[in-house]
């Protein structure tokens, strides 16, 4: 099976809801289980802030892959307020078509008075900034969108 | 009035908070960790954070993330719950230097009195009955020797420093106690880098009882009656209840005004509670105190009417205890009316007390005259395998102790809980006993059902 | 005591039936209809037996079907909790004659203070206060116009034979007498085949208060306060509360002493309930009487602690009230502590008030301090279309008024329930309202929240 | 397998109301499971007494097809007691291998000291009686089976 065939199976699955599919050729083995989770919970998910990325983000920040082509999404590893520059009226970090080396700063989260620098831990395009300057931000919250260099 | 107070914690009790400030009309926000995302706690405040990953080092018990947490919602005040951070006087001076308002007593009377060694002393400074034993540390295997036989046997001897049993011996005899003075202190001294050790009396098959107190920060100081909670599996309590069998009205109010005059003694504020041992004779001797609100807290509440999270959201607000308890801080306590049961519902196998998370495919809460359920769990809910299993407390009320273990056993069966197994079958076994139900109870009580371990 | 109870009825009350007997240590029979198959009044019964298809005529009107299964299951008494066969004279009579004990009031005072117009000449001779208006009969316009300048304008001509509102008219002025006189004369006649008329004194805007009483059955009366009710739509309560916001210390103790002598001369039996109208002058008017357990009576539970279904069972066993409410008869009440409210959680529209039956996919009850939830609904349970569309009570306690009400909103803030529409929306819009919190009710509240019907 | 083949499948069980499929060649499994979410209910069935027929049976109590070969259930019309024969140590009124006709008493059901003659309502052959002389029965309760004649 080839990318393609994958991609247009996938997308089959999701145009007809099914939420569990098997396959096991040879021996033959399919499975497929259609329609959304068994019962509603009650309680819907907490819509109060944006929601954080699915798995829990170790804390230096490393960027997940995003649903967006190829795009990589640099999340905060703390509670804070995000800076996008070091000091009020000075130069931002980096800048929306910026290439960032790894190791290089790209914003500020405070939490508790210090100054918690995030840097790149990958060489890439900054595609998108995702919070605004002074915004307060919670765990795992995506910050920016990185394009990887190849 | 607080505007906006931050829960930091989980659960049935930042639910329980967040009830409490709903009906005071202030702002909640919840934190959660990336496994809460879907909790309830996080569902019902006003303003929800994620504040880490699942494990409580990183999440729960991560003081600058919760401090952020609570300076980026600009709240005034937090409120602790219990466990987590509730006993961090480091992380109470952390919010008060932030300037946000700590939901509980101030940190230098939290490290007084949460602290073992210290509180013992305290207490014993301020009047308060305590086990008789050594004045500190021994001087050595001839001062065990006579401390001992002033004391009676059998004793325990514990290390200073210590903690989780070792350097710790019961000895039951004069015979006995060459060998096991020097076991412990050379278990002390590689343990914990100290061979200091001390001495109490040992009481045998005690009955664990609690005074809850209230303090404003006025100096008043009011008490709200006894707790008893004999029935603990390894120090875990299972079942309190209010008031105590044992405890009458006249001895009640003795040692309500011995506790009353302690805690204004050491300037005691807010909720707190001090758990005393009782031998057989019926004599209480203080352990040690919770600075914070207690899980079993609700048959208090149920038996007195008052609400005890917005006392303490009142104390911490500066309101005096004759405001918020009119015309009952002159007698020292608060009119009570009947008899209050928990039972604490653990996400656990009732036999192997092995505990058990996942997806809770199927729920049925018991409801109806005199019961009371707070809970976060709900059908579709999951219970995380990172945090403490307790997943509801289960409260009766009843004109008497019979009326209200009646109660619990029906609630107890109309408790359906699919999906992960419970401790449910253990309450109804306990409950059906004979000697609960007689009030024969000592903290050896659970000995007969837990399971007898095989050692290797 | 009764070693076995059939419990006649469905829903919240049979579970709350079920309830007080596995309290008190009674087993239980469920009788269910088809649609009920998975009800968990048949789920947590001892015993249960299906007595029909989904119609209510088949399966829990259907007097034979309920004695059969009282019959091939041998109990010794049978609970029809309210609605259904509750109010059913020839039912409690068919029990008698079963030997089967009808837990109620006797058959005669079931007909006598059960029947309208008997029931009013019934309490007028008892001494209770009933509304000003004709003796009887109207000899003819001139009468009316006579009665009317005694009792004064506005005033109702009723058909005496009457009922659905025809042969029924409001008259506001002498000038209107002749006319309206004699349209509901002739709309009588042509309704009824009797054109007879009497007329009673119209009370605008009135409240609705009802005092709930017990008596055993050896002459013994007791009353439990008083409810306001006045938050009606269609002569449907929605929200019920204790106590009454207008009723004093003073008048509750007057009116209470006169209601106690009245049903001590009825020789009235069991719990019931006597219905007034309150005018804007605060005078009370006798208008029913309903002779079983009401809906709304877990708001004098809250307030009284009173079991009063507990009582029910021990008084229809033949025990005296100063047994099961020791030292209380002779102050003719019970003590009360703080105020509670119910909301009735219908599975209807909250703006239509159409009538929502089917699966309920998601559910959070509320619980907590102070909460209350009677109900039998539970997630993947489903709604039949065939009854009431009551499917929880949720009531809250407070130390005051304002407290029950705070509780109350943070309570139904917390009750989520997916799948079927419920009237939890429309309960919160009444919490907020400025005139239910005044405490500024009368029958005609609801108006304001009724949808307004366009007229063809 | 190929996509297409993949993608008819899903449209069939979509078409079917197939919610959950699985297939094993070979050694051969096969499961299918229809409607209905799978999530349990707090509350089991009552288990008291038997079941009663699925479909409210009306009150003249006809036969309902049951899943054995093309054998029909008479059930009980009311709550009561039920008796084989028209007093104690008479012969009942129909026997095991009885040919019944429409109209002729089968049992009667006692309720409230009435006597309830319950009549068969097709023609057919007794072949098992399912309740016992004198035992108490619920609406709905299977009475005895009948092999309709053809």
């Amino acid at each position: 099976m080839d990318f393609e065939s994958i991609r247009k199976l996938i997308d089959t699955l999701i145009e007809k809801h099914i939420d569990e599919f098997e396959l096991e050729e040879e021996g033959r083995r399919i499975r497929i289980r259609r329609g959304g989770p068994p019962a509603a919970a009650p309680a819907p998910a907490p819509a109060t802030m944006a929601a954080a990325a699915g798995a829990p983000a170790p804390l230096a920040a490393p960027p997940t892959p995003t649903g967006e082509e190829d795009l990589l999404t640099v999340s905060s590893p703390i509670v804070g307020t995000y800076y996008e520059s070091p000091s009020p009226g000075s130069p931002e970090f980096v800048k929306i078509g910026d290439t960032v080396e790894v190791g290089q700063v790209l914003c500020i989260i405070e939490a508790m008075k210090l100054m918690n620098e995030i840097e790149a831990e990958t060489q890439g395009e900054v595609v998108r900034k995702l919070v605004t300057n002074g915004q307060p931000v919670e765990f795992g919250q995506p910050l920016l969108l990185l394009r990887p260099r190849k | 009035m607080f505007k906006k107070i931050l829960i930091a914690n989980r659960g049935e009790i930042a639910l329980r908070v967040i009830c409490a400030c709903k009906e005071m009309g202030i702002k909640t926000v919840a934190v959660y960790s990336t496994a809460d995302r879907h909790a309830l706690h996080a569902r019902f405040a006003d303003e929800a954070i994620c504040i880490g990953p699942p494990r409580p080092g990183e999440s729960y018990l991560n003081v600058p993330a919760v401090v952020s947490a609570a300076e980026i919602t600009n709240v005034d005040a937090i409120h602790p719950g219990y466990g987590f951070l509730s006993e961090n006087a480091n992380f109470a001076e952390v919010c008060e230097s932030s300037r946000i308002k700590f939901i509980g007593p101030k940190p230098e009377v939290m490290r007084l009195m949460g602290e073992k060694e210290r509180a013992r002393e305290a207490a014993k400074s301020v009047g308060l009955p305590v086990l008789p034993g050594s004045d500190g540390i021994l001087a050595g295997e001839s001062e065990a020797m006579a401390v001992a036989a002033r004391i009676g046997y059998p004793v325990m001897i514990k290390a200073s420093a210590g903690g989780g049993g070792r350097g710790m011996r019961m000895v039951r005899s004069q015979e006995e106690m060459p060998g096991l003075f020097s076991a412990a202190q050379t278990e002390a001294a590689n343990a914990f880098g100290s061979g200091d050790l001390y001495m109490e009396k040992l009481v045998e098959r005690p009955r664990h009882i609690e005074f809850q107190v209230l303090g404003d920060e006025h100096g008043n100081v009011i008490h709200l009656g006894e707790r008893e909670c004999s029935v603990q599996r390894r120090h875990q309590k299972l079942i309190e209840e209010s008031p105590a069998m044992p405890i009458t009205a006249a001895y009640r109010k003795k040692m309500g005004a011995v506790i009353v005059a302690a805690m204004t003694k050491v300037g005691y504020t807010n909720a707190g509670t001090i758990e005393f041992l009782m031998d057989p004779s019926g004599e209480l001797y203080f352990i040690e105190m919770n600075t914070r609100l207690q899980v079993e807290h609700p048959v208090t509440e149920m038996v007195t009417g008052v609400d005890m999270v917005k006392a303490q959201i009142r104390i911490a607000n500066g309101e005096k205890l004759e405001d918020i308890l009119p015309g009952q801080v002159a007698q020292n306590t608060v009119a009570a009316r009947g008899h209050a049961i928990e039972c604490r519902i653990n996400a656990e196998n009732s036999e192997t007390f092995t505990p058990s998370a996942g997806k809770v495919t199927g729920l049925n809460l018991p409801g109806g005259i005199g019961v009371r359920v707070d809970s976060a769990v709900y059908a579709e809910g999951v219970i995380p395998p990172y945090y403490d299993s307790l997943i509801a407390k289960l409260i009766t009320h009843g004109n008497d102790r019979a009326e209200a273990i009646q109660r619990m056993q029906r609630a107890l069966d109309m408790f359906i809980v699919q999906g992960v197994d419970t401790s449910i079958p253990l309450h109804q076994k306990i409950l059906a006993d004979e000697d609960f139900r007689a009030g024969r109870l000592s903290t050896a009580f659970m000995d007969r059902f837990t399971p007898v371990k095989k050692r290797g």
